[in-house]
C-alpha cells in the first residue's frame, strides 16, 4: 500500500498540477477577497479566519475528482479491484496522497496568506493548527465523493454538489477555532471535533468508499 | 368572513400561497408523471402482445 | 490450476446478456473468446474477473489466480517503464521485474517514461505488467488494438511463452495470434429474451 | 408466509397501494382542508405574533416532514442494501422530492415568519440553518439518482450516500447549534413553541400535521408505484432490443 502512496506523489510531482494548481487557486481566492468587500482592515482580519477555511475547502474541491477518474481511465482501478491489498487500504492511500499534495502545503501556505487578509496574530497558531487537524478529513471526505461519481462522465459539478453539504461540519469547526483563538477564548472544543471528524472518517469512509467503487466498477 | 390580518397580512398570505402553490406543483407534477409512464408502460405491453 | 465455470449468466446495466456459460480452462490452454460486437465478451470477462457479480452460476479458480486487463494498459504516462512494473510488482506482493522486462524485450526501454513509447511498445509494457501479477490466468480484453503486425505477432509469442509455463489465458479477440488455441464463441450463451408476465421479473 | 416482507413484492406493492392510495388521498385532502380552513380562518391571533401565528399550521407540519422524509429515506435505504427489495430502493427515490419540497416550504414560511419577527428575512439561526444543509443534502441525493444510467447502481450508490449523509447530517446540526450560539443569543424566538401553544391553536394544528403525513404517504405510493412502472418499461424494452 505504501507502494501506492509513493506512486501518487510521485505522479503529482511529475504532473506538477497536484501541488501547484490548488495552492495557486487558494492564493487567487485570498487575493480576491479584499477587492469584493474592500481593504479595510478591520474587516479583513474579522473574516480572515471564514475566508482562509472557505478558501483550503475550494481549493481542496478543485483536485477532488481526480482521485479515482485518471486511474478509473487508464483501466489502474480494475486492477487495483482485484489486486491482493483491500480495496479499502487503497482508497485510504489515495486520500492520504490527496491530503499530502493539497492539504498540507494549504496548512503551510495558510500563515502566509493570513498576512494578505491582516489576521491577528494570535490567529496564526490556531489558523495552523485547525487546518493541519481537518483538511485530512476534507481529503477523506473528498475521497468517498469522488468514489461515488468516478464512472460518471460530468461527474464534476455533481461532485462539489454531493461534496460540499458533507464539509459542513470541517468548515464550521474550523473556522470556529481560529475565531476563538483571536478572541482567546476555549478553542478546545472545536480542535477536539475537528480530530474527532478527521479519525472517525478515516476509520469509516474507507469503507463506504471502497463498496461505492465496487458497485461503480460493476 | 375574511379574518382580519392585520399588518401582518402579506406574510400569512404570502406563506399560505407559496406552500399551497408548492403542494399543487408537486401533486401535479407526481400525477403527470405518473399518467405519462402509465401510457408508455401501455404502449410497450401492447407492442408485445402481437408475438404473444 | 483450474478454471471452471459453471452455468454462468451475467448481466450489463442491469440487463442479462449471458446464460449458461460452461467451459474449463486448464494449465497452458488458451482459449479466444468470439462473438459478434455487444454480445457480452467484456461483461463476461469482467464477472469472471471478479469485477461484477453473476446473476447465477459459479466461477471456481484458485484464490487470487486472476489477471484481468481492459483495452487500457493500466500505465502512468509519466512514470517509466521501470517504475510503471515494480509498482504493479509491489501491489501484487511481488519483488522481481526483471523476468518481465527480459521476457517482453523492455531493456532497452527501462528507463523511458511510458509516454515515450509507441503503441506497441506500450502493449508490451501492458502485457508485462501481467507477469509481474505473478498470476497465472490472464484475461485479456481486445489486447491487440491499435497494434501492428509486427506487435501483434510478437504480443502473440509472449501469450505462448506464458502458457509454456504453465499460464492460462483468456482472451477477447477477431485476430489471430499464432499459436493453439481453443475457441469459445460466446453466441450461443446468449440470453434468451423471456417474456416478462410478472411484474417481479422486471426486477430481476 | 405471511409477513411485512411481502409487501416488498413488486406485483403486491402494486395491488395494495392502488387500494391504499385513495384512502390516503381522500383522507389528506379532509384533514388538509379542514385543518388549514380552521386555522387560516377560525383561530384567534396570539397575543405576542399577532396573525403570524397561523404560519406554524404550515410550517410546523412541513419541518416535521421535511426530517420524516429523510429518516425514511434512511430506512428504505437500508433495507435495500440489507435486503435487496426493489420497491425499498424506489420508494425512497419516490420520497426524495417530496422531502426537498417540504424543506424548501419550511424554509420560505420560516423566512417569511422570520420578517416581522427579527426584522429580517434570514437570520442563520441553528434551525433555518439546519433546514438549508437539509435541502442540499436533498439536491445532491436526487442529483446523484439522475446521474446515473444503471438503476441497481444508482439505488446502490444512493443508499450509501444517504447513509453517510445522514450522519453528516446530524453532526451538522450539532456543529450548527455550536457555531451559532456565539452570534446571536437572541434568536431566542425559537419557533418550537410547541408547549406554549395553547389549545385553540392546537387542534388544528394537529389535524394539519395529519394532514402532511396523509399527503406524504399518498404522494409516496404515487411517485413509486410510477417507478416500478418506469422499471418495468427499460426492462420490457431491453427484452425488445434482445429479441
Amino acid at each position: 500500500m505504501i507502494a501506492l502512496l509513493q506512486r501518487d506523489l510521485k505522479l503529482a510531482i511529475r504532473a506538477g498540477g497536484g501541488f501547484g494548481l490548488g495552492l495557486a487557486f487558494f492564493l487567487i481566492v485570498v487575493v480576491l477577497v479584499p477587492f469584493g468587500v474592500g481593504s479595510d482592515s478591520g474587516l479583513l482580519a474579522a473574516i480572515a479566519p471564514g475566508i482562509l477555511w472557505v478558501g483550503a475547502l475550494l481549493a481542496c474541491l478543485l483536485s477532488l475528482d481526480r482521485i479515482f477518474a485518471l486511474d478509473h481511465e487508464d483501466g489502474s482501478l480494475d486492477l487495483l479491484a482485484t489486486a491482493p491489498i483491500p480495496l479499502e487500504g487503497a482508497v485510504a492511500m489515495k486520500a492520504a496522497a490527496h491530503w499530502v499534495t493539497t492539504g498540507l502545503p494549504l496548512t503551510l501556505a495558510a500563515p502566509g496568506l493570513g498576512l494578505l487578509l491582516n489576521l491577528p496574530a494570535s490567529g496564526y497558531g490556531w489558523l495552523a493548527a485547525s487546518l493541519a487537524l481537518g483538511t485530512p478529513a476534507l481529503s477523506m471526505i473528498g475521497s468517498f465523493g469522488a468514489a461515488l461519481t468516478v464512472g460518471l462522465k460530468r461527474g464534476g459539478l455533481l461532485l462539489s454538489l454531493l461534496v460540499l453539504p458533507l464539509y459542513v461540519p470541517t468548515l464550521i469547526f474550523g473556522a470556529e477555532a481560529v475565531a476563538r483563538g483571536i478572541d482567546g477564548r476555549d478553542t478546545g472544543t472545536p480542535l477536539l471535533m475537528l480530530a474527532a471528524i478527521t479519525l472517525a472518517a478515516t476509520a469509516l469512509l474507507p469503507f463506504a468508499a471502497a463498496a461505492a467503487i465496487r458497485i461503480n466498477l460493476r | 368572513m375574511m379574518p382580519d390580518l392585520g399588518k401582518y397580512a402579506v406574510a400569512v398570505l404570502s406563506s399560505y400561497g407559496i406552500t399551497l402553490g408548492l403542494l399543487a406543483g408537486l401533486v401535479a407534477l407526481s400525477l403527470w408523471r405518473g399518467a405519462r409512464v402509465r401510457r408508455q408502460l401501455d404502449e410497450v405491453e401492447a407492442r408485445r402482445k402481437p408475438d404473444v | 490450476m483450474e478454471l471452471v465455470v459453471t452455468d454462468l449468466a451475467c448481466a450489463r446495466g442491469g440487463v442479462p446478456v449471458l446464460e449458461g456459460v460452461d467451459f474449463t480452462l486448464v494449465a497452458g490452454q488458451a482459449l479466444m473468446l468470439r462473438g459478434p460486437n455487444g454480445i457480452g465478451k467484456t461483461t463476461l470477462l469482467r464477472t469472471l474477473a471478479g469485477l461484477q457479480p453473476p446473476l447465477a452460476g459459479s466461477v471456481s479458480a484458485p484464490t487470487e489466480s486472476i489477471a484481468y486487463a481492459a483495452h487500457a494498459d493500466g500505465l502512468k504516462a509519466t512514470l517509466t517503464v521501470t517504475e510503471n512494473l515494480t509498482f504493479w510488482a509491489r501491489i501484487f506482493g511481488q519483488t522481481d521485474i526483471a523476468p518481465a522486462i527480459e521476457a517482453f524485450d523492455l531493456a532497452d526501454l527501462a528507463g523511458r517514461p511510458a509516454q515515450n513509447l509507441s503503441a506497441g511498445q506500450k502493449r508490451r509494457l501492458g502485457l508485462a505488467r501481467l507477469l509481474v501479477t505473478g498470476r497465472p490466468i490472464w484475461m485479456l480484453d481486445e489486447p491487440t488494438v491499435s497494434l501492428d503486425a509486427a506487435s501483434v505477432a510478437q504480443f502473440g509469442r509472449a501469450v505462448a511463452r506464458h502458457l509454456d509455463r504453465g499460464g492460462a489465458a483468456l482472451i477477447a479477440t477477431h485476430i489471430d495470434l499464432g499459436f493453439e488455441a481453443g475457441v469459445l464463441d460466446v453466441s450461443a450463451f446468449r440470453a434468451r429474451p423471456r417474456r416478462i408476465d410478472s411484474f417481479d421479473e422486471a426486477f430481476a | 408466509m405471511s409477513s411485512l416482507w411481502e409487501y416488498a413484492n413488486p406485483q403486491k406493492f402494486m395491488r395494495t397501494s392502488s387500494v391504499l392510495l385513495p384512502v390516503f388521498a381522500v383522507a389528506a385532502a379532509i384533514s388538509l382542508g379542514v385543518g388549514l380552513v380552521w386555522g387560516f380562518f377560525l383561530t384567534p391571533e396570539a397575543e405576542n405574533f399577532g396573525s403570524t401565528v397561523k404560519i406554524i399550521y404550515i410550517h410546523v407540519p412541513s419541518a416535521m416532514m421535511a426530517i420524516n422524509a429523510w429518516v425514511m429515506m434512511l430506512v428504505t435505504s437500508l433495507i435495500w442494501l440489507v435486503r435487496r427489495h426493489h420497491v425499498s430502493a424506489l420508494a425512497a427515490r419516490a420520497a426524495a422530492p417530496i422531502g426537498m419540497t417540504m424543506t424548501l416550504i419550511a424554509l420560505v414560511t420560516g423566512a417569511i415568519w422570520g420578517e416581522p419577527m427579527w426584522g429580517t428575512y434570514w437570520v442563520w439561526d441553528p434551525r433555518l440553518t439546519s433546514f438549508l444543509i437539509l435541502f442540499l443534502f436533498y439536491l445532491g441525493y436526487i442529483a446523484l439518482w439522475e446521474a446515473i444510467e444503471n438503476p441497481d447502481a444508482a439505488a446502490d450508490l444512493t443508499s450509501v450516500l444517504c447513509i453517510v449523509g445522514s450522519v453528516f447530517a446530524v453532526l451538522s446540526r450539532y456543529a450548527v447549534n455550536f457555531w451559532s450560539q456565539g452570534l446571536h443569543q437572541g434568536a431566542s424566538l425559537s419557533l418550537d413553541k410547541k408547549e406554549n401553544v395553547a389549545d385553540v391553536f392546537y387542534i388544528p394544528l394537529l389535524l394539519c400535521i395529519a394532514g402532511f403525513v396523509c399527503l406524504f404517504v399518498a404522494l409516496v405510493l404515487l411517485r413509486t408505484r410510477t417507478e416500478i412502472r418506469a422499471r418495468r418499461i427499460r426492462a420490457m424494452i431491453a427484452r425488445e432490443r434482445m429479441a
